[in-house]
């Protein structure tokens, strides 16, 4: 068991190899994705039964909670490449991070989006300042940080430490965010009406949410993939295996 | 190719800025007590070869090693002085001193870099050329065996010069390695290594 | 060990205090943008009162901001920044010394001054020394979080704006606890707890943070 | 098919607008990334294969008192 980690560790840690299994893994894995999220969102929108109290407009639910999930998910999976790209110096793990970024980012703006459009119907307003929402527009400011910072520095390798450092940093203030925002609404609203928890909802609509939620985190891997592929290439630029590759007329 | 009595051992160091390859497959052996001038026209690398034998730039290919931490006998002056203008040369001197761990006498080194009776002036009143000997007064303060210099020379007149190859010579008879990018060639002996120039080759 | 310490902090103190306009700026800029407010809004008392800790304390913050883009940006350009990484001695020790000088010059006077803005705000007496202990106890982990931000960016030329857009959202938790404090303290309900919390907030930041910028540093230099 | 009609699909009970425009974003944002991930790869791509058509030679250096 320990040999086949080590090796998987070895080769998945070369940018060549990672191009290789990338390139292997795509053509299958974004169909999959877009399947799997077409279904779960058919299901919600389509078959599941109405919500008692809200009527309709939970079906947003069915990208809300992928898109928040997925967001977090990214964040939190950024901080721990960052960890890594920092510690061990591993160019694969900064490659990760900033693949990871932009999809995140707009995970987090469709989150904040679909929220605003579920909480007016339901409560009212487009914002409220509640909780989650909240800790999803920091969420959102800290992706568009690391994005910028990315781009503002020129050399690939200092901008990805760079982004590293900040990523560790950003997710230990995540934690304290959800925290300190958290208190903030427990002062001014009570508990905010929880229509609907992920617990109240039932089976009917608990299927099509998973579904969605799984749809939504393969399409994440595979544009994490796409994107690596692409950096890797940016990187590994004047390599030669990336010269044989895309040598006019090299098959692809 | 790594020689036992090497004090830093370069081997294959390649390093790249902008896309665009500064130097590629470099390697030499350098011994304590030799004089290294590197030359080079301006943007072939110079400052970044510095920055790298130090371990101030971490990107580049192939391999430095100094056959002991370098950290404690290193005198590094780089290509900005690191004088501040709101401190007095002394202060300056000062902190550079506390920082690098030097133990020298701080009046001495300023009077052997003609800033005699400048000691308390703010840098910033100073000219540039005295600004650049505040940070060569360090050379006086002793108790470094490697010394890397970037641009020891510039703004220095002719006195100044003589006065430093002078210096340069004495340390290197006590056994100090030192490595320094200049157009101005110290004495014979100094072995030279010259970075591809940028326009060559392209 | 020590001695390093030592002589970087009355460097960074005496730099500071040869160039006073890194002092006044902050303070500066705290006085002015508190007392927009009430030109802004009304100067009709309970709303200002109402909206005072809030007020006081976005200045305060931005205060702290805006002192930081000139934190390490003097030293990397004069060359000083590469002295201080290629040293024999750990690059956390003079800059922590550079970030306690900081402090001890801008966030320390912005809690001294806080009081004074608080009474204009109409905050009632009582809640002032409420008001300056937050401020007293928030503004470290700005400087230290903020510092981060400041580290990574020293490098970059229009570092200004990149510097904000990293270190706003690092700075929520301490907005939200600093200015909850002093809410709790005016409706009169015990603020240990929250006090309490800003200082884990702050051992986090002074345990951390310090190796982060100096890290950043590093990375900004080049390594 | 939890709806009767294909209409009363789309009016969602009167909360047809915030559905519709809820997916509408949603998927005109996650598209839209997708589409800029295969262009910013086809744009390396080129930038790499025309640097490699215009084939560089790098700086070579010379390295003298060095005895070997």
């Amino acid at each position: 068991m320990w040999k086949t980690l080590t090796r998987w560790y070895h080769q998945l840690s070369s940018p060549r190899y990672f191009y290789r299994f990338a390139s292997a893994v795509l053509p299958w894995l974004m169909p999959i994705a877009v399947l799997v999220l077409l279904t779960g969102l058919v299901w919600g929108l389509v078959f599941a039964p109405v919500e008692r109290y809200q009527g309709n407009s939970y079906r947003i639910i069915f990208i809300h909670v992928p898109a928040s999930s997925g967001a977090l998910m990214g964040y939190i999976a950024m901080g721990v490449a960052g960890l890594i790209a920092l510690v061990w110096r591993l160019k694969m793990a900064e490659v990760m991070l900033k693949a990871m970024a932009p999809f995140g980012a707009v995970l987090a703006t469709v989150s904040l989006a679909t929220g605003a459009l579920w909480g007016k119907p339901t409560w009212g307003t487009y914002w409220q300042w509640d909780a989650r929402m909240t800790s999803m527009l920091i969420l959102l400011f800290l992706y568009l940080g690391i994005i910028a910072l990315q781009s503002a520095i020129r050399d690939p390798r200092q901008a990805a430490r760079a982004a590293s450092l900040l990523a560790v940093v950003g997710v230990i203030n995540v934690v304290i965010v959800k925290y300190s925002v958290e208190w903030l609404n427990t002062l001014h609203q009570g508990a905010t009406l929880k229509l609907v928890g992920e617990s109240s909802i039932n089976d009917a609509m608990k299927w099509p949410l998973l579904i969605s939620m799984l749809g939504l985190w393969l399409l994440y891997a595979a544009n994490v993939l796409m994107r690596a592929r692409t950096e890797v290439l940016n990187r590994e630029r004047r390599s030669g295996w990336v010269a044989t590759l895309l040598a006019p007329g090299a098959k692809e | 190719m790594t020689d036992p009595s090497a004090r830093l051992t370069v081997s294959r160091l390649g390093c790249e800025r902008d896309d665009r390859m500064l130097f590629q497959d470099l390697a030499f052996n350098a011994r304590a007590g030799e004089i290294w001038q590197i030359t080079g026209a301006n943007g072939a690398g110079k400052t970044t070869l510095l920055r790298i034998l130090v371990g101030l730039h971490g990107f580049y290919q192939g391999q430095v090693r100094w056959s002991r931490p370098l950290a404690p006998d290193l005198l590094y002056l780089g290509h900005d002085a690191g004088i501040r203008e709101e401190l007095s040369a002394r202060e300056n001197l000062q902190f550079s001193r506390a920082l690098s761990g030097q133990s020298g006498d701080l009046d001495a080194a300023l009077a052997a870099v003609d800033l005699y009776g400048f000691e308390d002036v703010p840098a910033g009143r100073l000219s540039a050329g005295q600004r650049r000997r505040i940070a060569l007064a360090r050379l006086w303060l002793g108790g470094k065996s490697v010394w890397v210099l970037d641009e020891p020379y510039t703004a220095i007149d002719q006195a100044g010069v003589a006065k430093l190859d002078a210096r340069l010579r004495e340390a290197a008879g006590a056994g100090v390695l030192i490595l320094y990018t200049s157009h101005h060639r110290v004495g014979d002996g100094v072995r030279q290594l010259r970075l591809g120039a940028a326009g060559e080759g392209r | 060990m020590s001695g390093v310490w030592r002589a970087s902090l009355r460097r960074e103190l005496t730099l500071i205090w040869r160039a006073p306009a890194d002092v006044i700026q902050p303070l500066f800029f705290f006085v002015v943008v508190v007392s927009l407010f009430p030109l802004g809004l009304s100067p009709e008392p309970e709303l200002l009162a109402l909206v005072a800790p809030g007020v006081v304390w976005v200045a305060a913050l931005l205060a702290v901001m805006l002192s930081l883009d000139g934190l390490f940006r003097r030293d990397q350009e004069s060359g000083a920044l590469d002295q201080m990484l290629s040293a024999p001695v750990m690059t956390v020790v003079p800059v922590s010394a550079k970030l306690l000088a900081h402090w001890l010059l801008t966030g320390l006077p912005l809690a001294l001054v806080a009081p004074l803005l608080g009474y204009m705000m109409q905050l009632p007496a009582s809640v002032l020394d409420t008001l300056a202990l937050s401020v007293l106890l928030g503004t470290p982990t700005l400087t230290v979080v903020g510092a981060i931000g400041a580290a990574l960016t020293v490098g970059l030329n229009r570092g200004g704006i990149l510097l904000a857009v990293l270190v706003l959202p690092l700075y929520v938790p301490v907005l939200v606890f600093g200015a909850g404090v002093v809410r709790t303290a005016l409706d009169g309900l015990p603020t240990d707890g929250l006090l309490a919390v800003l200082g884990a907030i702050l051992a986090l930041a002074l345990s951390l943070g310090p190796l982060a910028v100096a890290l950043g540093l590093r990375i900004s230099a080049g390594d | 098919m939890y709806f009767d009609s294909v209409s009363e699909f789309v009016a969602m009970g009167g909360h047809g607008f915030f559905v519709w425009s809820a997916y509408g974003i949603s998927a005109l944002l996650i598209i839209g990334n997708m589409v800029l991930a295969v262009r910013q790869q086809g744009r390396v791509r080129q930038e790499i294969q025309r640097r490699l058509r215009r084939d560089q030679r790098p700086a070579h250096n010379a390295v003298e008192g060095e005895v070997e």
